[in-house]
């Protein structure tokens, strides 16, 4: 089970839960299982299909490039933290 | 002269990599051969002109460009209406996005001008003289409007309002009235009551920090040429010339394969020559005008309408307990984003408490619109603000607990398995080894007499990132190789990246001839910036080299009649139990043999590098006038591998002087009216030569598990702990702890009377 | 920039007929380190650019220590401070001359042009004037002469009439058991414009320990360089040690009224002026010390 | 339009000739009408010194100098330092020693280099820090320039006394 960590913001649609254990091979499950148990986080998150561009996932302890496809194995943490522009 | 640099570990096990090879393009560059876009000379070629506000905010009634079109020499003049209306789209621009109808609103202002230089007008002449003469014969009408420019005030309800649709954004949940406040960030871990609660020592303070330039010599140009069957050559002086070619066709709304991005050697970026400003206008003006149209930008503009990177406002409180254990921290940002919304907001409140293990956190961020040019990156961008904040409040929160900063910064320092505030646990990093580093430094264990000297220290993290990144290795009937990349080489990384392919396949440096080649040429590449190019451009070279000596395997084995199996590569060379050749024997053979040898690699790394540096500072304060001078300067910073040490030195050196540079001098001046009124090298103060001493490196390495030679990014670290590790210094030679940037000689005098009236 | 005509004349009357033709509208161009940067921004605007350097009395540099020093007006700072015996004969003005922008503009930049930008902040013109300089101007009417002291009228003001020109700064023959200084306070070390800037000149009696007199100029803390004269006048009688000296930098700060603006406050001009004096002083005592008087 | 006259000059040895306007400056001059880009523009009004040539031997920021002053004089450029086929020390220096990183202010940095050593290569730190105050870097923070430059002065001593 992979541990997906709740950001701060979104906890008013979680009931406060900080962290979920989920069942995932990928970041849109995560999206797909979040929405079904807190109904409004997708919106939160996405911007259509994809990620929201304010928006980049951590995945273990990898930023990631790979948007929803990005791959998620057992134990792994997930993080929704926000974009950089680096110089 | 101060003392050598040094370089921590040794470099038993590698041929190429830590030698200091003769940069390629090295020759160019100190005869005057090598082409900048400045240099372009294109058949025919016209020049080109901006028109910007005089006025801070104003809304544009009419503009009236008859008397411009009439002047003899004039070829074309374009306004907004010109561009096409972009929808309100994102492109990701790789690091970082960006909203298209603010990217094309920012090229060319349409009905609202938000700062003092927003582009107005262009015109295209037979020489920028007349170009000029014309765009100031465009009469444009404003009503002006009410500016703002310090970030408090902006964030303040009845502030001067510059976009009527801007919502804040709190984790993607939109308010319902519009301000200038365009993001809302928050991060919590642990229980922050209870943290405060234990700790045996409380400081919270407050920062400003005026806005800064990247500050790069050579001024935006551009030259583009939009030929007569739709397809646009751009040449550019930009950091991405995928980036680049992106953001131009999605502004002219045409095809990515119609635009050609030729990156021309460029004079300095830092994360400023990233976004576009000049390529849509001279696009425009090229088709309109039927040739090659080149826009120079004159230094004044590019301070007023480029770059800069956000002033700040930033509170942090931290706690620890008596025996120097961080228990609480909680930090309060403002980040100015300029004219549009999209900043540097997000990495200041993940960088703000990143160096520390801290248990309980809370930190809150707003980013907030004003009159200014669109924030840009520079550098680690966001970071130095915050550490800033962080590291002057730990060097006072040592002092209290009566604890030795440096073993105070040991205590805390992140290591591997410490989580961040903002929530990822690190791997292996390095800070823990930079601080040991400079624990045992000459520097550190000198001391310091004289009257009104102080020493300073302070740490600083960033992240580094992977994104994605393309070569090609075509093989000489010799067994040289050209290497073609998309990488613009802004500081020898032609040179890192070669060495990294010279070192798998047994190579020289000098036998690898590295090219930067346009955007027809080789895969996407993304920007030469957040610190990726050594580090992915770099891990593509050594794919490259891995799939060549795949293919070479096979071949041999045809050729030595054996299993490719049976074939070993030892260091570069192919064994098998009969025979053994090296790369350039081999290729020679396969040349005569059949096809020719042409290796690829494309990488997107899923990674931070995680770059942590230390810098330790020692000053003087005159304290008649209130003028800091920086005697000894020492920069520690974990490279992982250093490829190339005088250019990972490079880094560091000119990274932390430009950090001397924000923390003594430079600032954005504007008076009452929004107006900049030190847009000039001679006024903004850059250092000089005359300003500094040797800069000192230590090159720690702690390798990085996500690359095969273990490289992190190098560049953007060294920017970020000057200004508090000065700040520091200053204070202990003054006993005033200074709350603002820059810590200019009018500003540092004012603080020591006040101290001494304190007193 | 707009467009304008260029005249190299190589004699003064060519070019004093050249500036009553044209007028405000001529510029006259000498190192043109300021001239053309202020033509380059739309500051100024000319349709006649009167180049000088092609005159040979504008650009002569004599000196001998009986009859002091005759500098044309367009000879470059740069030749001011190569020159073997200026340091020390004119301590104050080879310390100014060396600080105009950087090198690249040194050999450019004249005294003369530094003097008819008339900037406030000019870091020559404290210095001509506690040397005692005197211009020697030329226009369509003849030539007269008038202090440096009382050249400047306004920032970038000054007595020039229409069709005068600048021919040659007279620097008096330096005093014996004399020398000068000039300080100027920047942010940066080089490449900046004076915040505050202050040139003294000193002299001692016989003993070498009392001051026989002085006299102190600031720079940029009022619309044009001024003399601090109840300042120096302090100093005749006293000892030359740093307590007159202090004493003489708060009397200075008595003359100063600067702006507010991106290079300084008021208050820290007022208080800038008064430690250059302090140290300008010291300095100039210091080279009387080591011989260099 | 402005109307062009005849410069006649001698840039790097050889006589040359140019038409220019009285409003362009030696630094438009050289890049546009004689094609010699070598020199960079970086702030034009003087003070960045990365349009650093020589004017009869002295050191002159080309951005403040008007092409029609140069009638008659000599100028010296970057790409008159290197011998035939052999780098000046300078040169060599600056890229044994990592002197450079994106390279718009080199060549600025060579031209006033060699001309400081050229009267004093045994210059000290200070005196070339004073004197290079002028040349704006804004990526190496001048530390290996500034060893670059000691190591070429003690190189071109070392070749003049021997």
């Amino acid at each position: 089970m992979a541990i997906v960590f709740i950001p701060s913001q979104l906890r008013s649609l979680t009931k406060g839960i900080e962290q979920v254990q989920l069942d995932v091979r990928n970041v849109r499950q995560v999206i797909e299982q979040l929405e079904d148990r807190f109904p409004g986080v997708r919106e939160r998150l996405c911007d259509g299909d994809d990620l929201s561009p304010a928006i980049q996932v951590c995945v273990g302890q990898n930023i990631s490039t790979r948007g929803m496809f990005t791959k998620i194995e057992a134990d792994h943490e997930v993080h929704f933290l926000p974009a950089i522009g680096g110089g | 002269m101060s003392q050598e640099t040094k370089q921590a570990s040794s470099n038993g096990k590698y041929r190429v990599l830590g030698t200091r090879p003769v940069r390629h393009d090295g020759a160019d560059k100190v005869t005057g051969k090598a082409i900048y876009t400045a240099d372009v000379k294109a058949a025919s070629m016209a020049n080109g002109f901006v028109l910007r506000s005089p006025h801070a905010h104003a809304r544009i009634k009419s503009i009236d460009t008859s008397a411009a079109e009439a002047l003899d020499g004039v070829l074309a003049v374009m306004t907004a209406e010109d561009l096409p209306d972009v929808t309100d789209k994102i492109a990701d621009l790789g690091e970082g996005s960006v909203n298209l109808a603010h990217l094309s609103n920012n090229v060319l202002a349409q009905d609202k001008v938000l700062y003092r230089g927003h582009a107005v007008a262009a015109v295209a002449a037979v020489n920028v003289h007349i170009a000029e003469e014309a765009a100031n014969l465009i009469k444009v009408e404003y009503e002006t409007l009410p500016s703002v420019t310090w970030v408090l005030d902006a964030m303040k309800d009845d502030a001067p309002l510059l976009h009527e649709n801007l919502y804040t954004s709190s984790g993607g949940e939109k308010a319902d009235t519009a301000s200038n406040v365009g993001v809302h960030l928050n991060f919590q871990q642990g229980d922050l009551q209870k943290g405060f609660e234990e700790a045996d020592a409380v400081v919270e303070r407050e920062f400003k920090m005026a806005t800064v330039h990247q500050g790069y010599i050579e001024p935006h140009a551009v030259v583009v040429d939009w030929n007569h069957d739709g397809r646009i050559k751009v040449w550019a002086s930009t950091q991405g010339s995928f980036t680049c070619r992106q953001q131009t066709a999605e502004v002219l709304q045409v095809p990515l394969s119609h635009v050609t991005v030729v990156p021309c050697e460029i004079g300095g970026g830092f994360g400023g020559k990233i976004a576009i400003y000049l390529e849509p206008l001279a696009a425009v003006l090229s088709r309109k005008s039927g040739r090659p149209v080149q826009i120079v930008m004159r230094r004044n503009d590019v301070f007023e309408a480029t770059g800069p990177t956000p002033g700040a406002f930033v509170r942090v409180k931290l706690g620890a307990t008596k025996d120097g254990k961080l228990t609480a921290g909680e930090a309060w940002l403002a980040y100015e984003s300029g004219a549009y919304p999209g900043g540097m907001l997000g990495p200041g409140c993940m960088c703000v408490f990143s160096c520390y293990d801290i248990p309980n956190a809370l930190v809150d961020g707003y980013e907030v619109c004003l009159n200014k040019p669109h924030i840009k990156a520079y550098r680690a961008p966001g970071a130095t603000q915050a550490a800033f904040a962080t590291e002057s409040v730990m060097d006072e929160l040592a002092e209290k607990l009566g604890i030795d900063i440096l073993e105070f910064q040991q205590k805390n320092a992140a290591k591997e398995g410490t989580r961040r505030v903002d929530g990822p646990v690190y791997p292996k990093v390095g800070l823990v080894e930079c601080l040991d580093a400079a624990a045992t430094s000459d520097h550190w264990n000198s001391t310091l007499e004289g009257p009104h000297r102080g020493r300073g220290i302070a740490s600083g993290f960033w992240f580094g990132c992977g994104l994605k990144s393309s070569v090609v290795a075509s093989v000489n009937s010799d067994g040289t190789i050209n290497l073609t990349e998309g990488s613009t080489d802004i500081g020898g990384t032609r040179t890192s990246i070669a060495m990294q392919m010279a070192e798998v396949l047994g190579l020289d440096a000098q036998d690898i001839n590295p090219r930067v080649v346009d955007t027809d040429n080789i895969g996407y590449t993304d920007v030469t910036g957040g610190s990726r190019t050594t580090f992915a451009t770099g891990m593509a070279a050594y794919e490259a080299g891995l799939d060549l000596q795949r293919q070479m395997t096979e071949r041999a084995a045809e050729l030595w009649d054996c299993n490719s199996e049976d074939i070993q590569i030892e260091s570069g060379n192919f064994v098998s139990s009969s025979q053994t050749a090296t790369f350039k024997e081999l290729a020679t053979e396969l040349f005569k043999a059949g096809e020719p040898l042409v290796g690829r690699a494309t990488v997107a790394p899923d990674c931070s590098t995680n770059g942590f540096g230390t810098h330790i500072v020692d000053v003087e304060v005159d304290m008649d006038t209130g003028k800091v001078k920086i005697l000894r300067y020492t920069v520690i910073q974990d490279a992982g591998k250093a490829i190339h040490p005088s250019y990972v030195e490079g880094q560091l050196q000119g990274g932390a002087v430009q950090g001397i540079g924000w923390a003594l001098n430079e600032e954005y001046f504007f008076d009452d009216d929004g107006e900049m009124r030190n847009a000039s090298f001679l006024d903004y103060r850059m250092p000089t030569a005359y300003d500094l001493p040797m800069i000192d490196t230590i090159i720690v390495e702690a390798e990085n598990p996500d690359h095969p030679y273990g490289v992190r990014g190098v560049g953007e670290t060294p920017i970020i702990p000057p200004p508090a590790a000065i700040a520091n210094a200053i204070c202990h030679a003054t006993g005033v702890r200074m709350e603002e940037l820059p810590m200019s000689p009018p500003r540092l005098w004012k603080a020591i009377q006040q101290n001494q009236d304190g007193n | 920039m707009k467009d304008f005509d260029y005249c190299a004349p190589d004699n003064l009357q060519a070019a004093t007929a050249l500036l009553a033709e044209h007028g405000d509208r001529a510029r006259v161009l000498a190192g043109g380190t300021d001239i053309i940067v202020q033509l380059r921004e739309g500051l100024r605007s000319a349709d006649c650019v009167v180049d000088i350097k092609n005159i040979p009395e504008l650009m002569v540099l004599d000196y001998s220590s009986s009859q002091g020093l005759t500098l044309g007006a367009s000879t470059s700072c740069h030749r001011v401070y190569t020159h073997a015996e200026l340091p020390t004969a004119y301590a104050a003005l080879v310390d100014a001359s060396k600080i105009v922008g950087g090198w690249q503009i040194q050999t450019r930049a004249s005294v003369g042009g530094n003097l008819c930008n008339s900037s406030p902040a000019a870091d020559t013109i404290p210095a001509l004037i506690v040397h005692q300089a005197s211009c020697q101007i030329h226009g369509p009417d003849g030539s007269r002469d008038v202090p440096v002291a009382d050249f400047c009228t306004g920032p970038g003001q000054n007595i020039l009439q229409s069709g005068e020109l600048l021919v040659t700064l007279q620097l008096p023959a330096p005093a014996a058991n004399s020398s000068s200084a000039y300080e100027r306070f920047i942010p940066r070390n080089e490449m900046d414009i004076a915040v505050a800037g202050a040139a003294s000149w000193i002299q001692l009696d016989s003993s070498g320990e009392t001051i026989e007199d002085a006299r102190i100029a600031l720079a940029a803390v009022a619309p044009t360089p001024v003399l601090a004269t109840e300042a120096a006048e302090s100093l005749r009688g006293k000892p030359a040690n740093e307590e007159s000296f202090a004493a003489a930098g708060e009397l200075a700060k008595n003359v100063a009224s600067p702006i507010d603006d991106m290079r300084g406050t008021t208050e820290y001009r007022v208080h800038l002026s008064s430690v250059l004096t302090r140290r300008t002083l010291a300095r100039a005592l210091a080279r009387i010390q080591q011989g260099q008087g | 339009m402005g109307t062009k006259q005849l410069v006649s000059t001698t840039i790097n040895g050889e006589p040359s000739q140019f038409l220019c306007e009285a409003r362009q400056s030696l630094l438009e001059v050289l890049r546009n009408e004689t094609g010699l880009t070598g020199c960079k523009e970086g702030c034009n009004n003087g003070n960045c010194g990365a349009c650093t040539v020589m004017l009869d031997g002295q050191p002159v920021n080309s951005c403040l100098v008007l092409g029609l002053e140069v009638d008659g004089k000599e100028i010296q450029t970057v790409e008159g330092i290197a011998q035939e086929n052999e780098l000046h020390a300078v040169q060599q220096c600056f890229l044994e020693g990592a002197a450079l990183q994106c390279g718009i202010c080199t060549p600025g940095f060579i031209v006033a280099a060699k001309a400081l050593l050229d009267e004093n290569p045994l210059a000290s730190e200070e005196e070339i820090r004073f004197q290079l105050a002028g040349n704006l870097c804004r990526c190496t923070g001048y530390d290996k320039i500034i060893r670059a430059v000691m190591e070429a002065g003690k190189q071109m001593a070392e070749t003049t006394t021997s």
